[in-house]
């Protein structure tokens, strides 16, 4: 018997987001999922490009139908514009595909 | 959870259910950066007896109501216990994921 | 606890407070041996912003309604703690003294 | 300064009610009421006569109008008659004026 392969995200942590490190074993910028086939961004957007707060294996969104991460509607919470994605193919979180 | 005969407000009889949890999903989106929906659930029915969670208080309310002071505000079918969801929030000092408290409803009871 | 001008089921203006406590004082006479009477309190009055006791659960409820979602539960203005009060139990061994638990509502919110 | 006299109490405790005992110090059948004027009696109506349960200060009922221990209307609790009489003379709870 094998087991199915586990997905890979890439992985970024600015601020102590422990459930994130939970997520799955990381190796520098990459973790491998420990129960989830879909990869995460967070971003804020800053000076109008998108900086990356969270890259991580999912433990929020539980939904990635697409292969490339694109951006959903951009949201303003506490005056602060963010966006963020999901995708369902290694390393895919890597770039966020976003027009301003 | 139990169905029951009663009549509406225009005194035609309409079958409702005593007060219980009722599936409820809303959109998070004015409210956290992930995720974008989440199954809150409601309670909604009648509370009539027997109380699925009886306390003094409402069984002393109920009755004195149906004593006929029909002007006081009656029992209301509201949650009395929740769950935490795990949300994505924005802050200056960066996106972080929180443990929030009180948001999906769990139990019922009449207060 | 406020006044705040708003309209009647009618249309009509009217003048009504926010969710808050409301002296009501119930006869025990079915219920104990012991007292007569308790001032149990209720709670009464809009569930509007500010709230007294916002919890994320409301919130969202309240915003789901606002949306159009008019058929939903809307949240209720219901005691959200309570005081014991001694009262005097009969039963077969004998009649006692005893305290008992959520008699009276001391503090309102919205669920 | 002379301290008001204390109301004194017919006292009786059939099932251990510990809140009663600590209403004033108890000597024999003679309690000496802490912070009341009034002095209360709880009975039981057993083969149609009145049987005491509590006698004892008050702490519970809060009013007492008259002086004699006249019975409030019987209440019928857990299937059980019961009736109950407060008043405010020295020792006026070691009788109830009750007709069945």
């Amino acid at each position: 018997q094998s087991s199915p392969q586990k997905r890979q995200c890439a992985f970024k942590n600015t601020i102590a987001n422990k459930q994130f490190e939970d997520a799955g074993d990381v190796n520098g910028s990459v973790q491998v999922c420990e129960s989830t086939q879909c990869c995460v961004g967070y971003y804020r957007i800053i000076n109008d490009q998108p900086r990356a707060d969270i890259l991580a294996c999912d433990i929020v969104e539980k939904s990635c139908p697409n292969n490339a991460c694109i951006a959903q509607p951009a949201q303003v919470l506490n005056n602060i514009t963010s966006i963020k994605c999901a995708c369902n193919t290694d390393l895919c979180n890597n770039n966020i595909n976003w027009t301003s | 959870r139990s169905l029951r005969s009663t009549r509406d407000s225009t005194g035609k009889q309409v079958n409702a259910t005593t007060c219980g949890l009722k599936s409820l999903t809303v959109s998070l989106f004015n409210a956290f950066l992930g995720p974008n929906t989440a199954r809150i659930n409601n309670c909604q029915g009648l509370c009539v007896f027997p109380l699925s969670d009886p306390i003094y208080h409402t069984l002393l309310l109920i009755s004195y109501i149906e004593n006929g002071n029909v002007k006081e505000r009656a029992p209301c079918c509201v949650p009395i216990a929740y769950d935490a969801l795990v949300v994505i929030k924005v802050k200056l000092e960066g996106t972080y994921i929180c443990l929030q408290p009180n948001m999906l409803a769990t139990k019922c009871g009449c207060r």
